[in-house]
């Protein structure tokens, strides 16, 4: 484990910028923190978490997959890729290295997705344990110490310093960058500041929740549970719970013509939409209810069928504070949950 | 090397019954107006989107006008009086949105007004192109 | 995918000397559908058509992309090319690259660029057309003719003649409208009643016509050709065919204290009337509000009377449905209310009258018997001042009267101010006005013989102020011209009130879904060219329902306005515009943006049941495009918000394919 | 602080749904926490007591639910609606979205609602409760063991701030008093803007736009935007997309959004509201309603029920677009 000082936290990400961009979560004009290229000058944001995930990173909202020019009636196939580059994505919470995980199931495995493959090769994630939970938090119920945040390194940050712990290769090569500006130090002081973070979160409103009655094999309980039309009731199916998650991962392939030939796209895409899978027989779910169970039980039921058990939600809160119209996955979880068990 | 000239790209809809009739006569007269204008026929002036006119913008046009019949004169009664409020939000919108006014232009323009054709088409290329090229509302996927 | 054939027209040297037409047709050949491109001297040519025949057969094309001149020119002449050739019609587009290329653009570089791109948008157009074939619909060969003045009896007459049915819809118990209650018309002087009531006679002997008076419209539907009509017969508790008109029961009628409308109030009538001698149908009406036994149920003195049993007091209104193939609307005018022109003191004294109770004053068959007299005490008046725009060309005081000009007070002025003269020379006569306008043939003669041989005293000024003091009536004026205020003392003042289309043409113009301008005149569908026609298919405009018009003026227009309904009426059926807008019910709000900016009611919206996505059933309003009414403007199109709502031949698809070619 | 209580609303619906006149009750349900209140129908007295809310969160505008709702419910449905809500109501039935008679109508008074995110800037994060007491909140964090206390008009949505009306254009009935149209500010933040040069204006809104996540939830959100099937949903469109591939797609997509509502939209703030960017999309339909006013004369949206929108409307003697620019702001 190394230390640096708070102090030289501008040399320290000067340093890691010099040969990768550095890109860490930043206070935007309206106080919302936002993942912002490093530069000289910009300030490492004080607030829990950005309004976006950082999956966008690997998984970018829009991205050109191949494009076809066209003159005359000839056609020509363009690979639009540029070799990513190498960059390190600092300050991502507990919750959101823990997406990563949920990310690489289904991207990384065969068929392994190249575009994505290619930007967790050149990306070096680390990693912030949490000081200040807030009451939308409630990733111990889905297992994840917030005190004990995976990543390629772990950051800790108390009053005056900040610890670094490598984690993996890619960390350690980081570490090494940084040999001048950190020394070498014991976990003493980390220890005590996961102590702290421990007895914060027991104090959450949602420190009780638990996703037990959930996962694999669960399917036939909930499916048909009564509940979920008046859960969905008020959902306004609009895409924000879909877009500022961690860990959803739908998207849609289009084509855009240019005019002077076709690019063809993905971007991504909700389940909470009507449009959403549409296929020349129609759509395979025509309610919102159907729509709004689906985004649920994936998230609790069926991708933990197809994944050990791993939840596709890290309770990092986002869909908690931004829903339109509040609902959100708690409120499923605790209605559906509790009722299911009587 | 020689820097090559700068030709706006323009995007003229015309309403059928006047001012398309009035490019007509602008052509009849000889009147000669910049080939950078191209124009497409719509039944009325009222039959323009702003949807199109975005379109346009974005798939390379440096400047869009629209033509109608005069205030009064509409063909169809009403038609360019319902463009002319379309019309006024949109450009007014656009220029909220920090757009260069002179990229738009909505212009009544009869069948009779040969010559206030070309000259509205003159005028309008020269102010376009002295603002150069859309580069605020432009889509570089559109770029050649 | 289409197989579209281009096809680069020369036009002799007028194209070929600044478009490279070889270039043109080559260069398009590598579009996207294009099969097959060629150019030729002059396309047009009969030569030109064949070549463009049988590329169509050889090629098989689906669609035809000429370039050419501009398509106001030839479109029409390859749409038959190409019809010839067994395309549809619609199949064909134009790119002008003559009026709009050749002509405009002097080197050949810029202008082969140019066509070449113009060629572009028409092919990329084409290859989202789709054949159009035009509606049919039948035509019912009557005519609806709603207000009985002169105006509906001028144009019911002309259809009649014409040999097509007619009925007449009159909300008054008597056809005649304003000309009846009128003495002597300018300029000719001639007798109102003596011009008017033959050709009254004339609509009631004639049997292609069928009056129904003292009845309203109160519903219509359908379109042109089409219209269904439901009019209300109000219950006059006369039989109609069995009253004789004698006259009797109107003379027994004890309640006689009725003020009489058609003096407008100078006099009163019975319970029981026939508004005048010479009334069409000359049949006996009861006022309801009015009749002692309809109101208490004692009386019934009429009935008893009536040796021909004509008197049902249990009648009701009767509903009338009918179909028409063409309304035209004569729904005529009415001077203003002169209340908030307390000015002129015409609520305070009876001596302050309107121009048309001096029609009546000055009318034998009027309350005085056709003898001047004042309204107060029955005197000879020896001063009258009569007053010009009152209300009229009130620019700046929109509130009280008009903007506009009401255009005949000028010359009833004249012509009320000549009579008086001529009747009784002792009577002085002055006339203050703003200007006198007098277009019309004879007009400005007629009015210099009211001054240089009358003298009538034409003051250019405006009255500011009448008092009544004694039996005077004192007005305060200016004189513009001698630039000095004049105060002159009046036995009798006539306003020249402004004239405003009659209260029931506004809801009838919702009903037809015709429009109207902010005055509530109809508007026509061209100010130049349709004069006589209302935007709304069908519909058109008889008299001062367009605008203030004189008796000429009316008579002419209503004769145009039974012309064009004869010439439709005449077809057996329409053939309709393809090229109209049609809404994707699935897509439609119901919300009426549509139905708001259609200038021709070319909408409407119907209830209609559909399974929703979530498979439940909802029932949903929808806009529904009368293709026979629709004229293709496309506003609708840019009011639909879904856009459900799409034109043919000029589809949002297209346009925007038009968009893309050329900015490519 | 509302003026009306959550007891006296439950009382109302509880009477209505006891006597047969509504079948359902259209209200705010409690959450996890003291803001998070979601809109919900209620169909029993029991339902209403153990799960209806009301209080400074319950900005939610209820009225576009009726175009589903009434289709799916049987009988009428009791809606609570503020001010600002009863224009919406009176928009929709203009446009024929649903039927006035399925509707019935509760008019509330409202003394502006709490925007939880300024309550935070004050308060600080972790919120563990918020309470309404007299014209102030209370409101506890995890991190404070001392309650802080602010002024319910210091947390105030800005919406509520600028508050357009306090009278209800719509409703069957009414609890409390109604109130006045008022005049407000609200269009002072789009005047400063038109006082911007054209390069501040468009660096102004390329940084607002460029945060657009595509999530749709202002349009979703939006009363006025009740499509069967929205433009950018529709592939034959031709403006279809889901997500903006570049700066163009997201002026293109923001701009149509509020052209169509233009001359429809109430600006009941909704949309900023619910935008999860905090991007003031109220400033573009405000920028069209401040030039609908200034060009064509005052219109609100939803004043009344069958009026004319004024870009289906139009007079002889309308501004032409190039007097527009003529009455001043400064060109590019």
């Amino acid at each position: 484990m190394r230390k640096c000082s708070l102090e030289s936290i501008d040399r320290v990400f000067a340093a890691i910028n010099a040969d990768a961009s550095l890109y860490l979560p930043v206070d935007g004009d309206d106080g919302k923190a936002v993942y912002t290229k490093w530069e000289d000058g910009v300030k490492w944001s004080g607030a829990l978490n950005t309004v976006r995930s950082p999956k966008s990173f690997f998984f970018p909202q829009m991205e050109d997959l191949v494009q076809f020019r066209t003159e005359g009636k000839t056609i020509e196939v363009i690979d639009p890729r540029k070799e990513s580059e190498d960059f390190v994505v600092f300050g991502v919470r507990a919750c959101d290295a823990k997406s990563f995980e949920v990310l690489d199931r289904v991207f990384l495995v065969d068929p392994v997705d190249s575009y994505y493959a290619s930007r967790r090769e050149h990306g070096v994630i680390v990693t912030v344990a949490c000081t200040r939970p807030v009451e939308t938090c409630f990733c111990k119920t889905f297992g994840i110490d917030p005190a004990e945040p995976a990543g390629d390194v772990s950051v800790w940050k108390t009053d005056s310093e900040l610890f670094w712990q490598s984690n993996t290769e890619k960390g350690e090569k980081l570490l090494e960058k940084l040999a001048d500006l950190t020394e070498e130090c014991t976990d003493e002081a980390v220890a005590a500041q996961k102590e702290k973070i421990n007895s914060v979160m027991s104090r959450l409103p949602l420190a009780d929740l638990k996703a037990d009655a959930f996962g694999a094999g669960k399917t036939m309980k909930f499916f048909d549970a009564p509940e979920w039309d008046e859960l969905s009731e008020s959902c306004i199916a609009c895409g924000t719970c879909t877009y500022v998650c961690p860990t959803c991962q739908c998207y849609d392939i289009k084509d855009f013509n240019t005019g002077n030939g076709v690019i063809r796209f993905r971007c991504w895409d909700s389940c909470m939409y009507s449009e959403f899978t549409k296929m020349s027989a129609g759509q395979p779910r025509l309610t919102q209810k159907e729509r709004f169970r689906q985004r649920f039980m994936h998230k609790l039921v069926y991708y933990p069928e197809k994944n050990g058990g791993l939840f596709s939600c890290v309770g990092c809160g986002r869909c908690l504070s931004r829903c339109p119209i509040s609902m959100n996955i708690v409120k499923v979880m605790k209605t559906i949950g509790g009722k299911a068990d009587e | 090397m020689q820097v090559k000239e700068y030709k706006p790209l323009i995007v003229a809809f015309c309403c059928n019954w006047c001012s398309y009739a009035g490019a007509d006569l602008a052509g009849n007269n000889r009147l000669s107006y910049p080939a950078d204008v191209k124009i497409i026929r719509v039944p009325c002036s009222c039959r323009v989107n702003p949807m199109f006119v975005l379109r346009a913008f974005q798939r390379g046009a440096d400047g869009v006008i629209i033509c109608g019949c005069h205030p009064g004169d509409c063909h169809y009664t009403s038609g360019n009086y319902y463009t002319r409020r379309r019309m006024a939000l949109l450009f007014s919108m656009l220029d909220y949105l920090g757009i260069e006014r002179d990229r738009t232009r909505l212009e009544w323009v009869s069948a009779a007004e040969g010559a206030k054709f070309a000259a509205t088409m003159n005028d309008f290329v020269e102010k376009v192109t002295a603002l150069g090229e859309n580069k605020r509302l432009e889509d570089l996927r559109c770029k050649k | 995918m289409q197989r579209i054939g281009v096809f680069v027209c020369w036009c002799g040297s007028n194209i070929a000397a600044t478009v490279d037409v070889k270039a043109v047709a080559e260069a398009l050949k590598s579009e996207p559908g294009v099969v097959y491109s060629a150019d030729y001297q002059y396309m047009c040519s009969q030569a030109g058509q064949d070549l463009i025949k049988e590329a169509v057969k050889e090629h098989n094309l689906t669609g035809i992309v000429v370039c050419s001149c501009s398509p106001r020119m030839h479109e029409a002449t390859f749409r038959k090319t190409a019809a010839a050739a067994g395309l549809n019609p619609y199949m064909v587009e134009i790119a002008n690259i003559r009026e709009q290329c050749s002509w405009v653009h002097k080197d050949i570089p810029s202008g082969t660029e140019k066509a070449i791109i113009l060629g572009k948008a028409a092919v990329a157009k084409v290859n989202l057309n789709t054949p159009l074939t035009p509606g049919e619909s039948p035509v019912t060969k009557r005519a609806l003719v709603i207000g009985g003045g002169i105006a509906g009896i001028q144009t019911a007459l002309d259809i009649a003649d014409a040999g097509f049915p007619v009925d007449i819809v009159e909300k008054n118990p008597t056809i005649g409208g304003k000309m009846a209650q009128l003495d002597k018309t300018f300029p000719t002087l001639d007798c109102a009643a003596c011009i008017l009531t033959p050709k009254m006679v004339d609509v009631a002997q004639n049997d292609k016509i069928r009056i129904f008076s003292y009845s309203e419209v109160s519903e219509i539907k359908g379109f042109v050709g089409n219209f269904d009509v439901t009019i209300r017969k109000k219950a006059r508790y006369v039989k109609e065919d069995v009253c004789t008109g004698c006259g009797l029961c109107v003379e027994k009628c004890p309640q006689k204290k009725i003020p009489n409308e058609f003096n407008l109030g100078m006099d009163n009538r019975s319970a029981i009337y026939i508004p005048f001698a010479q009334a069409v149908p000359k049949v006996a009406t009861i006022d309801a509000e009015a009749c002692t036994m309809l109101k208490k149920g004692k009386c019934g003195l009429c009935s008893k009377v009536c040796t021909a049993g004509a008197i049902d007091y249990k009648q009701q209104d009767e509903l009338i449905s009918e179909k028409y193939g063409a309304i035209v609307v004569a729904t005529g005018f009415n001077p203003i209310s002169m209340e908030k022109f307390d000015e002129y003191a015409y609520s305070q004294s009876k001596d302050v009258i309107t121009s048309l109770e001096f029609e009546r004053l000055t009318n034998a068959a009027g309350p005085t018997a056709g003898k001047l007299l004042r309204p107060s005490d029955l005197k000879h008046p020896h001063t009258i001042v009569f007053v010009q725009c009152v209300g009229s060309r009130c620019a700046s005081c929109a509130e009280k009267g008009k903007e506009y000009c009401s255009k005949i007070c000028c010359m009833y002025t004249a012509k009320h101010a000549m009579l008086t003269r001529d009747k009784y020379p002792d009577t002085d006569v002055y006339v203050f006005y703003i200007d006198v306008r007098t277009p019309g043939k004879n007009f400005d003669e007629f009015y210099r013989r009211a001054v240089e041989e009358y003298g009538v005293h034409y003051i250019k000024g405006m009255v500011g102020k009448v008092t009544p003091e004694g039996d005077k009536l004192k007005v305060r004026a200016s004189d513009l011209l001698n630039n000095k205020q004049l105060n002159i003392d009046a036995d009798l003042v006539v306003l020249a009130a402004a004239i405003e289309p009659d209260k029931s043409a506004r809801p009838l113009a919702t009903m037809l879904t015709a429009s109207m301008d902010t005055n509530d005149f109809f508007t026509e569908a061209h100010p130049k060219l349709r004069p006589v026609e209302s935007p709304t298919a069908g519909v058109f405009l008889s008299g001062a329902c367009q605008g203030p018009k004189d008796i000429p003026e009316t008579v002419s227009q209503a004769g145009a306005a039974a012309s064009k309904v004869i010439g439709l009426l005449a077809k057996d059926k329409l053939t309709g515009n393809p090229c109209v807008a049609s809404s994707d019910e699935l897509m439609c709000n119901g919300c009426s943006s549509c139905e708001r900016v259609c200038p021709y009611g070319a909408i409407s919206y119907i209830d209609k049941e559909f399974r929703m996505p979530d498979r439940t059933v909802a029932i949903r309003r929808v806009a529904s495009v009368n293709p026979a009414v629709c004229q293709g403007c496309g506003a609708c199109t840019v009011a639909c918000p879904s856009g459900a709502m799409d034109l043919r031949g000029f589809a949002s698809g297209q346009i925007m394919a038009e968009v893309d070619a050329i900015c490519k | 602080m509302q003026k009306i209580t959550r007891d006296q609303l439950i009382e109302k619906a509880a009477s209505l749904l006891g006597n047969g006149t509504v079948s359902c009750v259209l209200g705010w349900e409690k959450g996890e926490f003291d803001y998070d209140v979601t809109p919900a129908l209620f169909e029993t007295e029991s339902e209403l007591r153990e799960k209806f809310v009301f209080g400074d969160f319950c900005g939610a505008n209820l009225s576009k639910y009726l175009v589903s709702k009434t289709r799916k419910c049987e009988g009428r449905i009791l809606v609570f609606l503020k001010p600002c809500d009863t224009y919406s109501f009176n928009q929709l039935l203009t446009e024929h979205r649903f039927d006035r008679e399925k509707a019935y109508v509760v008019g509330i008074p409202c003394e502006g609602m709490a925007d939880i995110e300024r309550v935070k800037e004050l308060c600080g994060d972790g919120i563990s409760s918020v309470t309404a007491d007299g014209d102030e909140l209370v409101v506890t964090t995890l991190y404070d063991d001392e309650p802080v206390r602010v002024k319910a008009e210091s947390v105030l949505a800005e919406r509520c701030v600028n508050c357009k009306s306090k009278k209800h254009v719509a409703y069957d009935e009414l609890i409390g008093e109604d109130g006045e149209v008022l005049s407000s500010a609200r269009f002072d933040e789009v005047a400063r803007l038109e006082a911007m040069t054209p390069d501040e204006r468009f660096a102004f809104w390329q940084n607002e736009l460029s945060k657009c996540i595509r999530c749709n939830a202002c349009r979703n959100v939006c009363p006025a935007c009740t499509c069967e099937r929205c433009v950018f949903d529709n592939p034959s469109s031709g403006v279809e997309n889901k997500a903006a591939a570049n700066s163009f797609e997201e002026k293109m997509f923001h701009i149509i959004r509020a052209f169509h509502v233009a001359g429809r939209c109430t600006d009941c703030g909704e949309c900023s509201r619910v935008c999860p960017q905090n991007i003031p999309l109220h400033l573009l339909n405000r920028k069209f309603i401040k030039d609908i006013d200034d060009f064509y004369g005052e219109y609100q949206a939803g004043a009344e029920v069958g009026s004319r929108a004024p870009l289906v409307n139009y007079t002889f003697d309308d501004l032409e677009p190039g007097e527009v620019f003529e009455r001043g702001g400064q060109d590019a």
